[in-house]
């Protein structure tokens, strides 16, 4: 279980590599579930330049790592892996990776999508979009289901 | 002791401060702790608090030495 | 939108690195949705030194098509990619790759989900496990909850 | 022309051959060619069946030319 914050740009497919060969779990996980968010260059119909990613250190990890610990206790996964972004971003950078590695499919998928939904509802990250000649701050995000 | 208060985001920008510290005298409450460090300014709608780096409501007490922050809806992910 | 049959092992990370390097939709994607399932050294209690993957060539891929095709009709995706092994297999080689990508996250996890069901219940695939002294058919795939 | 027929996985092994070839005479749906081809065995329980790539029913119509393939429950992915 591991809970990244990251300043630099990362790449999601060299991450889950690089975990997953790390893992010592070979031959024990049949199914892996991942969610990568990237940054778009258009939000609410204006074009999106840039975007800074404010978050409160100490208490994003600690959120961080107590849903990792209740994803762990409510399905049966083997591992799971969320890094996340913060400062400066541009168009098409990763923020957020989350993978959950489990023996099933339903258990990866459903905790995957479980983390993803508790980050964005209660992980404290804030997003500053810089459009054509003005910012703005992300009023919410995208509901889960619409 | 005291109590360390801290901002973020657009609240952040509003008050034009990213934090401060307080006395902790009369303190007991986060609720209290908005009160003294705005001079009496109502709660904002969906401002959220945490103490201590978790997630705290109005009524929740507070201690002399607490972290106690004050922030709009998050948006990460 | 794309289907691959590969007789050769993959890496799928890779695999999703390469797919999205010529995707031609950076700043379209906010989302990315991936699935991956992998050959476990143990099933049904037993241990699994090695799988044979048979298919039906030609049904295998109008079928992934169709629900590929499906998949995008459904919801509101930019892309799907759906990579499958066949021929014989070793314990932690990838199996399947699905992965979909699009503006926000719900029809990108919902559209993955569904992809990887439609596969398991009616892709014309079938397995047959190598055990200490033995092979067998897998009779059926582990159900979508449990 | 014929009706071309295949069998995958289990049933090929059980069938002994992994497919051949049938006159089209007398053959209208899927459950003919399936009791032409093992001269008369009832429809096995779970058996799956295509007509030219797509799932087919017993009683879907087959034709002269059309490839018709019976198989086990799927176990892919």
């Amino acid at each position: 279980m591991s809970v990244q914050l990251r300043a630099a740009p990362f790449d999601p497919w060299q991450e889950l590599a690089r975990y997953q060969a790390n893992l010592d779990q070979a031959g024990k996980f049949g199914a892996t579930a991942c969610f990568v968010g990237t940054l778009r260059d258009m939000n609410q119909g204006d074009a999106v330049s840039a975007m800074t990613l404010e978050h409160y250190p100490g208490m994003t990890e600690k959120y961080l790592e107590k849903i990792s610990a209740e994803a762990a206790r409510r399905w049966d996964i083997l591992d799971s892996l969320i890094i996340h972004r913060y400062g400066p971003l541009a168009p098409n950078d990763s923020i957020v990776l989350i993978a959950v590695w489990a023996a099933h499919r339903a258990a990866a998928f459903d905790a995957c999508r479980y983390l993803i939904e508790e980050l964005k509802t209660r992980a404290p990250f804030w997003k500053k979009e810089k459009l054509e000649h003005s910012t703005r701050w992300v009023e919410h995000n995208t509901p889960a289901v619409y | 002791m005291a109590i360390s208060v801290k901002y973020f985001a657009g609240l952040r920008e509003r008050m034009n401060r990213a934090g401060e510290t307080l006395p902790a005298q009369d303190i007991g409450t986060v609720a209290q702790v908005w009160v003294k460090a705005t001079q009496g300014a109502p709660w904002p709608p969906n401002m959220l608090a945490a103490v201590n780096h978790d997630y705290a409501e109005a009524h929740s007490p507070v201690q002399d030495g607490d972290e106690v922050a004050f922030f709009p809806p998050v948006t990460g992910g």
